[in-house]
């Protein structure tokens, strides 16, 4: 299978699309952090992830922005597109809320994303394995600092459970959107260009449940409702001012080097 | 003083003279603890607080490579932070107390971060002037007869020398750009140069602490000595910008090869000194409240390692049965 | 005097362009709360003062608009201007926190603009003159609503007590702003083309200052450090914020009619 | 029943039958209060929380004219809330059991503001589409047999006409504007034509409630007939705007004079309605937050009001004494 199966599929563009959006918009929420965080050292993770997250971001950009050709670049892809063209999961728009959101809403990503770049390593596209290959470390030590922290408050005290176990229950309906197909991804699984995530959904859900269980949390996520959109731009009322920030200074200044 | 106090004195006083580390066991004068004490943690909160005024841009951020640059910077200064906390608690002063000082404003930190951010080029701005200040005063901390603290400022000087050359750069790329860009850095200068001018603090008339912070080789130039060569070394790179320096006095002379400047507008320093400045309660306040409602998380954290001690413990205690 | 004494001066377009953008921030303010008030009746209220400054925001950008030509339009200087370039009080910029932090800005604000456009009905610019004497009976409304919220919090339960005296607290070292003359203000008196609001300090420090008593509130108004810097551009960070979202539209849509 | 009830209920049938209003002393049936009060208080949450969707784009307004007519609209819609919480009081139930129904989930809003405002379009979308559905619900309800309903739905459908003009004014706007904006216009009729649809209710086969509402004259029409007028209606406007329904199914009927349109997928209906849609617990919280975070205001309100009353009491007892 040669490159240029790839090169010309605009559903293989979205679904790049898709990967960066997801990274760049969790990112962004992670960054609001910043300054504010409960723990001087939790405040450093939650810009370390925000940074790991930031060049994955840019690798798929850069990747998208190559096939898309026309002049686009990272930031025309990152800051210059409407709202409904963002193709992130809803998940990753949702408000940080106290720490404990934040958290539920870093492990439930971090779970699949570890097994999304997985399954990355053994797809056909040399380039899409390469960056599997190298954001694969910095995503599990993501997925460690979340699990770890869905235990201690958890397995906390009686205030840190409750907070998180409503944290949970709050977050429960946009954690499987990952797993369900987009227009696009069914085009390419169609194609044999990606895998299907249904592949490793059952792996998914029995890490989910090993740590919720170990962290004292009652969810049940096999069942769970599930909210979807974000992957073909219907989003949430809260991306909208995501991207006032985001975009502001690409928007007020247009065709200026930064 | 007893006779194994005066030993110790002098044996401390020799260490000084020469040039040897003091070390956390070692003894120490009170006064000499309580003014390192007092320096490193403002300089610590001045890192932590240091963190919000730069933070505000980073989701405004221009590019991508920007807010990577940014949002690692800040991290950088939220570890400067630590290792302050660090070096501090190595003088027997624990990071809650330090905390706690900062949050109920008795103690201070740099007034310089009561200036508000108010476009991207002051995020540059701050890379190269405030930055730029800093590592002037803290080059000769590196040195400074505490050993924690002039190890801290070693690592810490040589971040802050790469945060001051991503600053400038910064600013180097507006300075090319368009008229609006352009702009935006001549109205940035025009806000921060003065306030960096006095983060080297009051002049040498007047400078209270300075003295024995000087024999004990804690600080090594005056106020006024460091604040010159921040304006010597200055004006080529604002010159280099295409800046105007917001100061009609401003004058070379030849004769002593240093810059002639203006008179520094001293009641604007105490005032925001003493709270008045534009962003002293949201600073704190943003400190507070991030302490405050992380509480239940430190909470949290320690009630799960309990009870972790315990099982493993307990689990002990079956294994042994 | 005639009108072109005013026309062709940069310092009196720099003028009502403050009085503008004072009203449209406030405004934009006071839209924040729509749907989220604390009783339906007081929902309806605040929207109504947005509403009816609004429309003076418009009757004065309109008349910049006029003097300033070149195509300006009021949403051209509504909507894209730089940060730098607005020139609204400090007071109106501040968050809305709660209820009585909202309340007390409103009070401060609307003691001093019914007194600013009493002080404008005599003025020479019969344009002024007559927005003024449009707006007055709206603002003296909103004074009466706000006086009576404040003496209703001061003087409600020691909850409200405690909450409406610090929000004064916070908000003492903004309310001053608008008495200090900027250097467009500055030129306007000497030119005699304006009055010093200093003329109505003392009027307006008595009638707050009464207020303040009956609402059992503690403050010395008249020796509060005063926060300067609205009128000539220099703000608080939370400007920068208020712009992104009031600008969105239009800097992500140039030239498109709406 | 006794006599004396037997009189009452043949009473009120005459009067229903006669079409003469049911006013608030009057007899009534219990069942026929229960039917109001749940109809009228639905229908002032729906105002109420409808505000939310519309507010999310007050400050985001593209010009301040429409920012004026977009703020002026949503206050309108808090005024209806109020007309009709004070219609049910009429009724014996307070605003606060009606308040508290909502927040408890207890009572039901329209479905309609469970889905996100995501656009500029959908604001003009929900005036013309949303709006103009409601104006058909609501239209016979201004000959509704309870009076104090009758008389806040005449007021309510005057302004709701304006309101649904003012929107369809925007869409055309948009419709003659860039590239951009007819894609956004589009882009919200593909999104909002079908939950509008939706809000007529379920069909006629499986509709309940319905048939005592039609016989005590609350309700007039069924839902499907309203759903057809409605469709019939806005086709014409849509292909004003130029543009495409999302319905593969559309054709018009030249034998019966009306629109086929395809089938209603009643699954996503059911969904919202369950709490599934995309911003149920959004507006919920919003409302419960408004109503937690105004409480204080509200005790306020009441206590200095007692005051108040008790201090004019003295007053009068002095004068007396």
């Amino acid at each position: 299978m040669t490159a240029t199966v790839y090169q010309n599929n605009q559903n293989y563009i979205d679904f790049i699309l898709h990967l960066a959006d997801t990274n760049l918009i969790l990112a962004q929420r992670l960054c609001e952090w910043c300054g504010h965080g409960p723990i001087l050292e939790q405040d450093i993770a939650m810009s370390n992830m925000a940074l790991d997250l930031l060049g994955q971001t840019s690798n798929y950009y850069d990747y998208a922005a190559e096939m898309i050709g026309n002049g686009a670049t990272e930031d025309s892809l990152a800051m210059l597109r409407e709202e409904r063209e963002y193709k992130n999961l809803l998940l990753v728009e949702l408000p940080n809320g106290h720490f404990g959101n934040t958290v539920a809403r870093q492990f439930f990503y971090d779970s699949y994303h570890v097994l999304l770049l997985e399954q990355f390593l053994k797809v056909k596209d040399l380039k899409l394995q390469a960056i599997a290959e190298k954001s694969l470390k910095e995503v599990k030590y993501h997925l460690k600092w979340s699990s770890e922290w869905m235990i201690r408050l958890g397995d906390g005290t009686q205030e840190s459970h409750d907070k998180i176990q409503q944290a949970v229950n709050d977050i429960l309906p946009y954690v499987k959107e990952a797993f369900l197909l987009s227009n696009y991804q069914k085009a390419l699984v169609e194609e044999g260009l990606i895998e299907n995530p249904e592949a490793f959904k059952a792996a998914w859900l029995s890490k989910v449940n090993d740590i919720l269980e170990e962290a004292t949390i009652v969810a049940d996520v096999e069942n769970a409702f599930v909210q979807k959109g974000g992957k073909q731009g219907v989003h949430t009322e809260h991306l909208g001012f995501i991207l006032t920030e985001l975009q502001y200074l690409q928007r007020t200044y247009p065709n200026s080097q930064w | 003083m007893s006779a194994k106090e005066i030993d110790f004195q002098q044996l401390f006083d020799e260490k000084i003279e020469n040039e040897v580390r003091i070390e956390p066991k070692d003894w120490m004068p009170d006064a000499y603890r309580k003014t390192l004490v007092r320096q490193i943690s403002q300089h610590a909160h001045s890192e932590i607080v240091g963190m919000l005024p730069e933070a505000n841009w980073i989701t405004r951020a221009p590019s991508l490579n920007r807010k990577k640059i940014l949002l690692a910077k800040v991290q950088d200064e939220a570890g400067h932070g630590l290792y302050l906390y660090c070096a501090a608690e190595t003088l027997g002063t624990s990071r809650i107390q330090t905390l706690n000082d900062l949050h109920s404003g008795k103690a201070k930190y740099s007034s310089i971060f009561n200036y508000p951010t108010l476009t991207w080029a002051d995020i540059g701005m701050i890379g190269w002037l405030v930055d730029g200040a800093a590592i002037l005063n803290q080059v000769p901390l590196c040195r400074a007869s505490y050993g924690p603290y002039a190890r801290a400022m070693v690592r810490v000087c040589k971040e802050e020398s790469f945060h001051q050359r991503q600053g400038y750069e910064a600013l180097v790329v507006l300075s090319k750009g368009t008229p609006e860009q352009k702009a935006m850095l001549q109205d940035a200068m025009d806000r921060w140069w003065w306030p960096t001018l006095m983060m080297f603090g009051p002049g040498d008339d007047v400078s209270s602490n300075s003295e024995l912070s000087m024999k004990w080789r804690i600080k090594r130039f005056s106020n006024d000595e460091l604040r010159q060569r921040f304006v010597d070394i200055s004006i080529p790179q604002a010159e280099y910008l295409g800046l105007t320096i917001p100061d009609p006095d401003l004058k070379f002379n030849d004769e002593t090869g240093h810059y002639e400047f203006g008179e520094i507008d001293w009641e604007e320093f105490w005032n925001v000194v003493k709270g008045n400045g534009k962003c002293n309660k949201e600073r704190l306040d943003a400190r507070r409240n991030a302490h405050e409602n992380g509480a239940w998380v430190r909470d949290a954290a320690t009630a799960y390692h309990e009870k972790r001690k315990q099982r493993e413990l307990e689990q002990e205690q079956r294994k042994n049965a």
